[in-house]
């Protein structure tokens, strides 16, 4: 912790960034924070509740950064994931941010302050992390914790819904996708969605109906999915901020584990390896066309 | 010891004991057991599509259904035609629902067609490195000509293309790993007048005889053949095409089975050896060798009985 | 009743709407015209320039306007008239089909296939046997009358996501069969 | 609000014949927008389209359907017409109710709603049609022939005839192909090399024609007008500039048993060698897998023979020559990469072929095909012109023929016909008959075709005068006996059997493209069929050109052909070429992408998955000039049209002309329940 406030002390007073992006205690847990003063670094905190994705205040299409200028951004290994997607998409210019990398032990689920790291309550996407230490940062800072042993639960979820019948998954769904109320919550927090107008707000043509019942739902999660198909980074933030509670995870991670069966790609945080979509191989698998 | 069905059919009972007989005698050397067909019928042969195609195509059935209920995977029909018969029975019903629906209505028993059908060359050909081992009696000096004749490689959609039908080897193979030396001749899949043994015994010794000379032409010292109808035209029918001077030598005509036990030192008697119409005996002198029990003295009384019969 | 697919008892007749390129599977579908092979007449065909112009966002609406079946054809792999337009287009329908099951959409009722020019007589089978399969699928009634569904299901103020971190309503899952507060369907 | 007008027609009977085409008028009526429904027997005939003119002047039409073909067959007239109205021509479209409703379907009920359905999506299509203008590029006014034989030949000096600048690319060492192996040609039995080598000379002596012989097409980027074609000018070790063709270096080659590639194996060749006497280039070409020299540099070893470069006055042997990548702009490429001749063979190039164990799998001596009764019958053959039998040298006294193998047997792999057996058989019994007066040529046919001009008449020549005895049957069986190959056939005009012996058997197999069209193919991005013939645009209207513009095709690489059809095709090429290059500028279809510069995020998928390189990045500045953001632009005149790019775009801010979304929504639309 101490490191990362000298460290943000030592850019603000350089001048080398306007404002450095990370955490503080907020009245209700950890929130971001944007210190923009030297003694400000202080507010900086880091630990297990610090679980909002940073990335998604990079997007130019968010009013901060423009204000801000030049900043230095906090950013948990899953983060620089993301980071590496915008920099790959040619939405920020790597030289534009500097990158702290934290070593993470993990994380909750949402960052209440009661909140204590342990075998039930990290978030899931913790379970079985791969890289605790990011290497896409120009400082790296703090410990790393154990860390906890996979497999993850929403994995096993997608194994039993998979197994079942498509009728009952189609139940399952329509149960889901009916209480879906178009907040586009999902769409505001997630990094990788910066585009100006979305696709759901084209009107002409509408290809996604506007109003929420279960139809207008199914294209627009769809689209989202496949739009998602190899960028996401699995930062779990869609699904931390449905107000409904719709398992989204489950359909990111399965999109996740096909691209990653048939196309041997996960997001990586380096921004030079290409993402699936976009690319193809000669001999792609093609087992269901005729 | 692997488990196979097996269907004898008439002839393998009745004038081609002997490839019962040679049959029965490698098998355990193989360690294979045939599982006869228990109450089998006959395949219909060439009299049954002549007549009716539907009967030709459930007579076969009815066995292969036999079998079926009997839990055997695969049944092994050493003779060329009820072969021919069995497996293009299973490859139409596999490919008709309507024909396979009649056959079940007729058969009153539900019948599934799981039962995979064998040639004795698909099954030799699958031991070949058995039968190599099993040698100890290797005839390396008995040069054979193999005949395949119509049925056993043809046609390539029923018999599944185990063999290449214009230029098939599997014989050949079989016979080398016996140790015998396979001869290059022409008339490999000549017709030898099949069924017409009978109503046109002049068309029978006309392309018997020319087979015959090819294969005596090509320095064979027998003909091996894997089927009774080939065998009685080729072994029985000599007399008669002597006797209308269209061949002046005599050829002995075994079955492959025959050759494999030779090669595996079984005594001839044990091989139906004997029971030939042309005389086996220069293939024993070649083949005695120094393989146990191979008495050549015992052909002499039952050659002369052979030749009567 | 035409063609050589016989009609099922109830008469149903599945709408297939088919998205196919320009340059292989569409003039395959010419030659098939001019060599009059005769097919079943649920399909209709929409041209685009390359399997790389179609997009998933097509299928959904497809479904949500009516259609029981979708066909997506064009040029083998190497022979796209755009080089790689049909590269993109497996990779994209590869992962569209995924997640279409895995969202409970039958996979057959999707057919993907790839026919040249000089095949009219497999654009024929395709047309056909896609035809027979979603004839025995039957109406795709459940996407386009999700609408319906919500104005009837009682309001899911199911409790047992209330709360819970990961937001999944486990017990729906392990329930077997439908999910409490899930879509009574009205099968037309 | 749109004024489309509807025009449905009956072709004759082709449509009117299964749909009731005046039904669907009447059920267009009733579509919003549409003014205008009517039906007509022939619309694209001349009042057909005055109908549609008319009908966009009194009715001032905004848009027009015309349900009939297929837009391959006449959607250019009909734009035309509708330009020639004042209306754009993008604003008129086709619904394709012949070929995908009235040709495949017989219920008249059914197929009338069908076509109803096609019409009115075209009609909701043409509601979002917006005019376009055709896009105008440079033209590189050079043309490219792949292949030198006759047709390649003929095709390179009709576009270098015509003013324009040819690069023939050969793959041999010489041009020439199949026709310089024949001795005669039928119908005429005029000498193939006295008619082939003036114009091979001719493209030598061409002031317009770049010869590449002894080179490959290596790669080919760009599009109609303007393609880059890479060159692979494979290594002869010859010195073009320094040999002046004495052939010194052939006769000294100490390897001069390596059977001749051009006397399909029956002559023998050095290592160093020129491939016939009148080869053009007259250059020598090292066989770098057969000379010693290569073969101990392959092992490592030090270089021992040099026998043809110390026989060289010029020293232009030059055993350290690489191959060479040539880059070379052209507007316009002539496939003309002739055929081969199938094999009995047991291992088959595809596994859809099959070889002829009836045959022996050609291991029989004796038993030739046509290409090499060629070279025996040659003046310049292994034989110097005397009919020979490759095993013992003897004079064949029975020669049989057999027609239709491989060609015409499904279970071969070709159905189809070959076209030239029959009359090259029929010359071959003529050359033999003139050669050996006493002997006796059998020909097994199915049936004989000779449909060309004055092919009978050269057939019953055969038959009639020159003794050849022609027996209707196949032959099902050929072994060798002694020295005689029996053959075992069927008569089916006296329904015997036939067994006869032979000395000869001379077999007319199929002709096949040549090995790895597919791949060029590819590189062309042209279509190919099973058997790797390529596709020609329309069988009977547009019998040279590709569906890939600016590509065209001539002689056997399209279908089997004789030398006639192949020079005829060959000149169409070179018409439709000089058509192409007869004016500066090339009109190109407007159907291309255009980004939305409001929209677009600058996230670049586009131009990741565009095979063209179309999408450039465009700068946004403020009014202080500073760059605000950077966002996609396509290149209109780059890009091809394919639109990957839109379907990619997640925020769908770049636009395919002609096929956008709007429009195929509404497509979509319009066949909603």
């Amino acid at each position: 912790m101490t490191e990362l406030r000298e460290l943000a002390r030592r850019l603000l007073s350089e001048g080398t960034v306007n404002a450095v992006l990370g955490w503080e205690e907020g009245p209700r847990g950890a929130r971001p924070a944007f210190v923009t003063t030297p003694d400000g670094a202080d507010r900086l905190i880091f630990d297990h509740r610090c679980v909002h994705n940073l990335a998604s205040y990079l997007s130019p299409r968010r009013p901060h950064l423009k204000r801000l200028g030049k900043v230095a951004m906090v950013l948990k290994p899953c983060d620089a994931r993301a980071v590496a997607g915008l920099i790959r998409e040619t939405q920020v210019p790597r030289e534009n941010v500097v990158l702290i990398g934290v070593r993470c032990g993990g994380v909750v689920t949402d960052p209440d302050s009661d909140a204590t790291l342990s075998e039930a309550t990290v978030a899931d996407r913790c379970r079985g992390c791969p890289d605790r230490e990011g290497k896409l940062a120009d400082h790296t800072v703090g410990t790393a914790g154990p860390g906890f042993p996979g497999p993850s639960h929403r994995a096993q979820k997608i194994e039993e819904l998979a197994a079942k019948p498509a009728d009952q998954r189609w139940a399952f769904w329509q149960a889901e996708l009916e209480k879906c109320v178009r907040c586009h919550a999902c769409r505001q927090v997630c990094p990788m969605c910066f585009c100006d107008r979305c696709l759901a707000d084209k009107t002409q043509p509408r290809w996604i109906e506007s109003s929420p019942h279960a139809r207008g739902n199914m294209a627009w999660h769809v689209a989202r999915a496949m739009h998602l198909a190899g960028r996401c980074v699995d930062c779990g933030e869609c699904e931390r901020v449905c107000p409904q509670g719709i398992p989204l995870g489950l359909i990111t991670r399965k999109i996740a584990s096909v691209v990653a069966e048939r196309y041997d790609f996960r997001p990586s945080d380096d921004p030079a390896v290409p993402a699936p979509v976009g690319t193809y191989r000669m001999d792609d698998p093609q087992e269901f066309i005729l | 010891m692997t488990k196979i069905g097996y269907f004898p059919g008439c002839s393998l009972h009745g004038l081609s004991r002997e490839y019962e007989e040679s049959l029965k005698a490698i098998v355990a050397g193989l360690d294979t057991e045939l599982v006869e067909v228990d109450d089998w019928s006959c395949c219909g042969a060439s009299s049954a599509h002549g007549t009716s195609h539907l009967l030709a195509v459930t007579l076969p059935a009815r066995n292969l259904a036999i079998a079926e209920s009997q839990g055997l995977p695969e049944v092994l029909a050493p003779c060329a035609a009820c072969y021919a018969r069995l497996a293009s029975a299973r490859h139409e019903i596999e490919g008709d629902t309507d024909l396979a629906g009649h056959v079940n209505r007729i058969l009153v028993r539900d019948f599934k067609n799981t039962v995979k059908v064998r040639s004795i060359l698909e099954v030799l050909k699958g031991q070949v490195a058995t039968i190599k081992a099993k040698a100890t009696n290797p005839l390396k000096d008995l040069k054979v000509a193999c005949y395949y004749g119509c049925l056993l490689v043809r046609p390539v959609e029923v018999t599944g293309g185990y063999d290449d039908p214009e230029d098939p080897s599997s014989m050949e193979d079989i016979c080398k790993a016996a140790g015998a030396v396979p001869v290059k001749w022409n008339r490999r899949l000549d017709c030898c007048g099949g069924g017409m043994s009978m109503s046109r015994t002049g068309s029978v010794v006309r392309l018997s005889a020319a087979i015959l000379k090819d294969a005596k032409a090509a320095g064979a010292d027998a003909v091996v053949v894997a089927c009774p109808m080939c065998h009685s035209n080729l072994d029985f029918r000599q007399k008669a095409m002597q006797q209308r001077g269209a061949w002046e030598g005599d050829m002995p005509v075994l079955f492959l089975t025959q050759v494999v036990g030779l090669s595996m030192g079984i005594d001839p008697k044990t091989l139906g050896m004997g029971r030939h119409f042309v005389s086996t005996n220069s293939v024993m002198a070649r083949t005695a060798g120094t393989g146990s029990g191979a008495g050549t003295g015992t052909n002499k009384a039952t050659a002369v009985a052979g030749e009567v019969g | 009743m035409d063609s050589t697919t016989p009609a099922t008892a109830g008469g149903f007749e599945p709408r297939i709407t088919a998205f196919v390129c320009n340059w292989c599977t569409y003039t395959g579908a010419d030659l098939a015209g001019t060599s009059r092979l005769q097919m079943a007449s649920n399909v209709r065909i929409i041209r685009l320039p390359c399997t790389g112009r179609i997009d998933p966002m097509f299928i959904t609406k497809a479904f949500e306007r009516g259609a029981d079946g979708i066909i997506v054809s064009g040029c083998h792999p190497a022979d796209c008239h755009y080089n790689a337009g049909n590269y993109h287009a497996r990779r994209r329908f590869a992962i569209f089909r995924e997640l279409m099951d895995f969202l409970g959409v039958d996979p057959s009722r999707i057919t993907f296939s790839w026919v040249s020019a000089s095949e009219g007589a497999k654009w024929r089978d395709v047309v056909n046997d896609a035809v027979t399969r979603v004839r025995a699928l039957g109406p795709f009634t459940a996407y386009r009358n999700m609408v319906v569904v919500q104005a009837t299901a009682p309001k899911s103020s199911s409790p047992e996501h209330a709360g819970e971190g990961e937001g999944l309503p486990m017990q729906s899952l392990a329930a077997d069969g439908v999910a409490p507060g899930a879509s009574k369907e009205v099968t037309a | 609000m749109a004024r489309i007008g509807v025009f449905v027609c009956h072709c004759g009977e082709n449509i009117g014949r299964t749909v009731d085409c005046h039904a669907v008028a009447e059920g267009c009526k009733d579509v919003p927008g549409v003014v205008h429904s009517v039906d007509y027997k022939y619309m694209c005939s001349d009042p057909g389209q005055q109908m549609v003119k008319k009908a966009i002047e009194e009715k001032g039409l905004t848009g027009v359907v015309v349900a009939a073909c297929s837009p391959h067959m006449h959607e250019k007239t009909f734009r035309r017409a509708a330009a020639g109205a004042g209306l754009n021509a993008f604003l008129c479209e086709m619904a394709n109710v012949r070929e995908h409703c009235s040709w495949i379907h017989e219920d008249r009920e059914k197929a009338t709603v069908k076509a109803i359905d096609i019409t009115r999506t075209i009609i909701e299509k043409v509601k979002h049609n917006v005019p376009l203008s055709t896009i105008r590029i440079p033209v590189t006014r050079r043309a490219l022939v792949i292949g030198g034989g006759i047709a390649g030949i003929q095709a390179a000096l009709d576009i270098a005839d015509g003013g324009r600048e040819v690069i023939l690319v050969e793959k041999g060492p010489s041009i020439g192909g199949h026709m310089s192996q024949l001795s005669e040609t039928f119908p005429t039995l005029d000498c193939s090399q006295c008619i082939l080598t003036p114009r091979m000379v001719e493209v030598y002596q061409h002031p317009r024609i770049k010869l590449y012989a002894y080179s490959e097409v290596e790669s080919v980027e760009g599009y109609i007008g303007n393609f880059k074609v890479t060159v692979r000018r494979k290594a002869r070790s010859v010195d073009e500039e320094k040999c002046n063709g004495c052939g010194a270096c052939t006769q000294v080659c100490p390897n001069k048993k390596i059977p001749s590639e051009f006397d399909c194996g029956l002559g023998k060749r050095t290592a160093i060698y020129v491939p016939f006497p009148q080869a053009v280039p007259n250059l020598p070409t090292v066989d770098r897998n057969k000379c010693l020299l290569f073969m101990n540099r392959a092992k490592g070893r030090p270089d021992t023979c040099k026998k043809c470069a110390e026989a060289c006055e010029k020293g232009a042997i030059d055993f350290d020559q690489q191959d060479r990548l040539i880059t070379e702009d052209v507007g316009a490429i002539v496939v003309a990469t002739g055929y081969q001749l199938y094999t009995i063979g047991k291992d088959q190039p595809k596994d859809n072929l099959k070889g002829y164990g009836e045959y022996g799998y050609g291991t029989i001596p004796d038993v030739i095909d046509g290409l090499q009764f060629e070279r025996l019958a040659s003046a310049s053959g292994p034989t110097s012109g005397k009919i020979l039998r490759p095993s013992d040298g003897k004079v064949p006294k029975r020669i049989v023929f057999l027609q239709c193998i491989g060609s015409r047997d499904p279970q071969k792999g070709m159905e189809y016909c070959s076209k030239i057996c029959c009359m090259y058989v029929a010359k071959h019994t003529m050359l033999y008959h003139h050669k050996v007066h006493d002997g006796v040529a059998t020909v097994f046919y199915m049936d004989i075709r000779a449909a060309g001009k004055g092919y009978e008449e050269f057939s019953r020549r055969a038959i009639e005068e020159e003794g050849a005895q022609y027996i209707r049957g196949r032959v099902s069986r050929m072994w060798r006996e002694g020295d005689v190959i029996k053959i075992l056939g069927f008569d089916t005009l006296e329904g015997e059997p036939i067994e006869m012996d032979a000395d000869m058997v001379v077999l007319a197999t199929a002709m096949r493209p040549q090995p790895g069209i597919d791949v060029l193919a590819q590189k062309l991005s042209v279509s190919y069929d099973q058997h790797g013939f390529i596709n020609e645009a329309h069988p009977k209207l547009r019998p040279v050109e590709t569906n890939t513009a600016g590509i065209y095709v001539a002689g056997a690489c399209q279908a089997p052909r004789d030398i006639p059809d192949a020079v005829a095709m060959a000149s169409a090429t070179a018409s439709k070429v000089l058509g192409l290059f007869a004016n500066e500028m090339l009109e190109r279809e407007p159907t291309v992408a255009r980004v939305d510069e409001g929209t677009c995020a600058g996230c670049f998928h586009c131009e990741r998955v565009c095979a063209y390189g179309a999408v450039e990045h465009k700068d946004i500045k403020d009014r202080a000039g500073n760059v605000v953001r950077v966002i996609a632009y396509v290149n209109p005149g780059v890009c091809q049209g394919c639109g990957t790019c839109e379907a990619t775009c997640p925020s769908k801010s770049v636009e395919l002309q002609g096929f956008t979304d709007e429009q195929i929504w509404s497509e979509i639309q319009a066949l909603g329940v």
